[in-house]
């Protein structure tokens, strides 16, 4: 309907830094980028030519915070890297240390895991949901997906105890048992998702000045993608069906039965509807784990002082963002001799520079949002 | 000729514009905090006065209270001018306006022309918001404004000229006079109607096409550096916009002050609380239309519609 | 090409006004707001506050026997122990717990390290203050008697 | 482990296979600085993704291990690659210009470590403070006399 004029396309090589130019600071402090990211903008009128991310706002070092903690006392860091998927970096930091000290996890521990981190999913997307919707300027489905959440958060609070920066998973099980209320307010709340999901759909999908946004918007070529390293729902709107839960499946994943949902343009609305998605395959999951949830213990016996033994490992999750790797390196002792984290977010908001050369201030703003980042994440 | 009862009468009317614009401004402003809190799961304003009605009047005596910061580099003539020019134009926009036959500040003959001529005004008001206080998001909404200000202005007096060839004048009092012996323009003139719709929602800089603030890309757009009570003006200056452009479409489209039952005022208040309405939720439902998008809606589509009705309307006119 | 371009017109119009249907609805449906103070949110059973001591049923006295291990197992060291035997005790018994819960995590990892299960989570929620300090040193003992009570005056 | 195999075949070299259920890795090859670019094309030609580019140091030995991990979208095969050069200097091949992703990883590595990487188009640093003149996932880093004060 509204056809946009062809953007002037720049070339990095072309470009020279003037005296002149107009470079505009898009953060630390800007609305659209939610976080403390800096991006150096050189602009002609509302073109971007180049633009250069700064990062490091949020550093903490957390790499080197986890070789002065012990192996426990790094897990509530955990979820201070990615607060929106907490559980999946809990995930991932106790797979990691049971897979190097070889614990058994009882049945219904990995089921609860399963339960909770998707539901972790499904809170992350619709954060994401209302937060790229705001930078495209609407406001409202960001307070509608947030209605959705709290009932979420309030169910993952009844359990955890926390709203937000979960520390639940222990080694060798979960640190409570999920009870009859839990499970009800699961189903309650797929049941909920399942009537929201068309309104969410009603609202912003169909919406024609959303769709002008984003079709076209920011396209990642499949062949940009295995170079800069992208995964999760950034790459799966690219075409590449790539997702750990399937390709290196741990825990009970192999035994559930979901898609992996993938859109071939590469653009804003595919990455957007890769999401939306995925909140429905996340639903399904937890409808299987509930119905087959199995009785019995949540937490094996674990020394209480964790000692893995000399080697190296590494674990892959799929966080919400992307493929979550940590590689660790024990020298036998009771602190980690090196912790490497390898964050989605990161990967992912490297291309940035390439996507954003040439589009206006307006569609920056839009791949900006549509990558979901999180900039704690990306910092560490 | 100049009388003490002219005098007397052109005092009173100023007075009772300051009245209406400053009512106005503190229950539109609850208004689309409290449609905008439903619309999305939440409450609006509830602890100040009933219903949270005295939560603008806080607010406004914070904005008051507070320091107006002025930018080292900012040009400070032009940086203090330009609240003032936003907000004076849409403030004598209110004089010809009839709220009912009597209830008229001062009867003008060519009054849509000064309307849709103060109109205008507002943009270079944001023009010089923008140029003044030497910020590059300012600087940035400030362009856009002036960039959008034809694509939708043209297409904006093409809806208006039909109503004047029906009608046979330009004063607003007597548009709705004619009304009154046929029947609602609106009718006449459906597609001409949706058109000035969503040319009023572009001339008030409401969402969906708020560029000029296009609060997630340029922070605040054209007042980011504005604080205190100079803020406060363009917030009056934009409520009050979207209160004269109501009024205008009400008496061009709705017909005014007419309607059974009520008084006059009582119809045309309605009406234009129905325009702010459908404005909030506009702004409460859409994302932000792209600049250059809006750029090609208004020329491609908007222009050659309208132009289209004003021929057709012009040719069955003749034809009559 | 014209059926195109008013078909294009048509269904935009229609999109847009399947989104006002939606946020018209939503006028009328109540959301989760609760109105605090007048009104207040139940906490949930698993609520994580900041820490407190259980208090022995019998005695009163802090089940806290000052080993330590909740201490240790601190990511952010912001627990402080200090115990000696009352006279006549077989355990020790905490002279000084100390809290530093401008420092503290919520983690949790002390409530489950403490053998004697003599730390729980509090439920005060509603926590602030002009000035930090306050919470920089919370004295936990407060809460329960203490055996060393006769001893200090 | 074919994708690996295949991917390297030309190279001449035998990836030392791993217990992917014990480590989460399929391959680990150990090799020289300057084999890096050529192996890097062939597993960019392949399709292999870049997961990182790391390090680890290792005081006891005076080494410092440059890692590089590899994957695959199509088929899970988790490749390490490490070469290992002396902690004094660290100077590893950067290979930006192939895997443009990488250059954030070198930058942040180079800062943490100290490393060099050859031939990278950006040496700036990236996520700590532009004013830093240590590398503090050295193990021999002690934390600087520098102290922030005034927090509260």
């Amino acid at each position: 309907m509204f056809e946009s004029q062809t953007a002037p396309t720049y070339h990095l090589e072309t470009v020279e830094e003037q005296e002149n130019d107009f470079i505009l600071n898009l953060g630390p402090q800007h609305p659209g980028t939610h976080g403390v990211l800096r991006v150096i903008l050189h602009m002609d009128g509302e073109y971007i030519l180049t633009a250069d991310p700064v990062l490091g706002y949020g550093h903490r070092m957390q790499e080197k915070i986890a070789e002065n903690m012990t192996w426990s006392q790094v897990l509530p860091y955990m979820a201070r890297m990615d607060y929106l998927s907490a559980l999946s970096y809990n995930q991932a930091w106790v797979c990691l240390v049971e897979k190097m000290c070889e614990y058994e996890v009882p049945r219904r521990a990995e089921y609860i895991r399963v339960l909770t981190t998707e539901l972790n999913r499904i809170s992350s997307h619709l954060l994401w949901f209302g937060a790229f919707l705001l930078d495209l300027g609407a406001f409202t489905p960001f307070l509608h997906a947030f209605e959705d959440r709290e009932t979420l958060l309030d169910l993952l609070e009844s359990l955890t105890g926390s709203r937000l920066t979960y520390c639940f998973f222990r080694f060798g099980g979960v640190g409570a048992d999920v009870d009859a209320a839990f499970l009800r307010g699961a189903q309650d709340f797929v049941k909920q998702m399942h009537t929201k999901l068309p309104r969410y759909h009603e609202l912003v999908t169909g919406n024609v000045i959303f769709r002008e946004r984003t079709r076209d918007v920011g396209v990642i070529l499949p062949f940009d993608t295995w170079g800069y390293g992208l995964s999760g729902p950034v790459l799966r709107g690219s075409g590449e069906q790539y997702d750990v839960r399937t390709s290196e499946p741990y825990s009970i994943y192999p035994e559930l039965d979901f898609n992996v949902p993938v859109e071939q343009s590469g653009d804003c609305l595919a990455r957007y509807l890769v999401r939306l998605n995925e909140i429905d395959e996340s639903l399904k999951i937890i409808e299987q784990t509930l119905a087959n949830m199995p009785e019995g213990p949540i937490k094996s016996k674990v020394p209480k002082i964790i000692k893995p033994p000399e080697g190296e490992a590494s674990m892959a999750v799929e966080t919400p963002r992307g493929e979550l790797m940590i590689y660790a390196v024990s020298d036998g002792g009771k602190v980690p001799y090196r912790v490497k984290y390898r964050v989605p977010s990161f990967a992912n908001l490297s291309i940035f520079s390439k996507m954003a050369r040439g589009q206006l201030l307006a569609d920056a703003l839009a791949i900006l949002g549509s990558l979901d980042l999180v900039i704690p994440e990306i910092d560490r | 000729m100049i009388t003490e009862i002219s005098i007397m009468r052109t005092l009173l009317s100023i007075l009772g514009i300051t009245l209406v614009v400053g009512v106005n401004a503190i229950f539109v402003v609850w208004f689309e905090r409290k449609v905008a809190g439903h619309m999305q799961y939440r409450l609006g304003p509830t602890e100040v006065g009933p219903a949270g009605l005295l939560q603008t009047v806080a607010d406004g005596l914070k904005l008051v209270s507070k320091q107006i910061i002025f930018p080292q580099s900012a040009d400070k003539p032009i940086f203090i001018l330009a609240p003032i020019i936003c907000l004076v134009p849409v403030f004598i926009a209110l004089l010809p306006v009839p709220f009912s036959a009597t209830w008229q500040a001062h009867e003008l003959d060519m009054g849509l022309l000064l309307v849709i001529a103060l109109g205008l005004l507002n943009t270079l008001g944001i023009l010089l918001a923008g140029w003044g206080c030497d910020n590059k998001y300012a600087l940035l909404g400030a362009s856009r404004a002036v960039a959008q200000i034809l694509a939708y202005k043209i297409p904006l007096l093409l809806c208006i000229l039909p109503i004047i060839l029906l009608a046979g004048t330009f004063s607003l009092r007597e548009i709705v006079l004619v009304q009154e012996q046929s029947t609602w323009f609106a009718l006449y003139q459906p597609v001409g109607f949706l058109i000035y719709l969503i040319a009023i929602t572009l001339e008030t800089n409401r969402s969906p096409f708020d560029f000029a603030e296009a609060e997630s890309e340029l922070v605040a757009g054209f007042h980011t550096e504005y604080s205190g009570m100079m803020f406060s003006l363009f917030f009056l200056a934009e409520y009050t916009y979207m209160l004269v452009a109501s009024a205008i479409a009400s008496i061009l489209f709705l017909g005014g002050w007419l309607g059974p039952f009520f008084p006059g005022p009582v119809w045309m208040l309605i009406k234009i609380y129905f325009f702010l309405f459908l404005m909030m939720w506009f702004r409460w439902t859409f994302p932000r239309v792209r600049v250059d998008q809006m750029l090609s809606f208004g020329w491609k589509i908007l222009l050659p519609i309208s132009l289209l009705n004003f021929l057709i309307t012009a040719g069955v006119m003749a034809a009559l | 090409m014209m059926t195109s371009y008013a078909q294009d017109i048509i269904t935009g119009l229609s999109s847009l006004l399947t989104g006002m249907k939606v946020t018209i609805k939503t006028m009328f449906t109540k959301g989760h707001t609760v109105q605090w103070p007048r009104q207040t949110a139940q906490l949930p059973l698993n609520f994580r506050g900041h820490i407190r001591l259980v208090a022995n049923d019998s005695t009163g006295f802090a089940k806290c026997i000052a080993c330590g291990s909740c201490v240790r197992a601190c990511p952010s060291n912001c627990i402080e122990v200090k115990g000696e035997k009352p006279e006549g005790a077989k355990k020790k018994s905490p002279t000084l717990f100390r809290l530093d819960f401008t420092k503290c995590s919520l983690c949790g990892l002390c409530v489950e390290s403490c053998p004697v299960a003599a730390i729980t989570f509090s439920r005060d929620y509603a926590l602030a203050g002009l000035t930090s300090e306050p919470f920089a040193a919370m004295n936990l003992l407060d809460e329960v008697a203490s055996p060393f009570a006769g001893e200090e005056q | 482990m074919s994708l690996i195999e295949t991917a390297l075949n030309k190279h001449s070299l035998s990836p030392e296979p791993l217990e992917y259920s014990a480590t989460g890795l399929h391959a680990k090859i150990v090799i020289k600085g300057d084999q890096l670019k050529p192996i890097c094309r062939s597993l960019y030609s392949a399709g292999f993704f870049l997961e990182t580019v790391t390090a680890v140091d290792n005081l006891s030995t005076e080494i410092m291990q440059g890692l590089w991990f590899f994957n695959h979208y199509k088929e899970s095969s988790r490749l390490m690659i490490v070469i290992e050069a002396s902690r004094k200097n660290p100077v590893f091949p950067s290979i930006g210009v192939l895997y443009p992703g990488a250059i954030w990883h070198e930058r942040e590595a180079a800062e943490f470590f100290g490393i060099t990487y050859e031939g990278s188009k950006d040496q700036r640093g990236l996520l700590l403070p532009e004013d830093v003149n240590f590398h503090p996932l050295r193990k021999d880093f002690k934390r600087p006399e520098h102290q922030i004060t005034g927090i509260h």
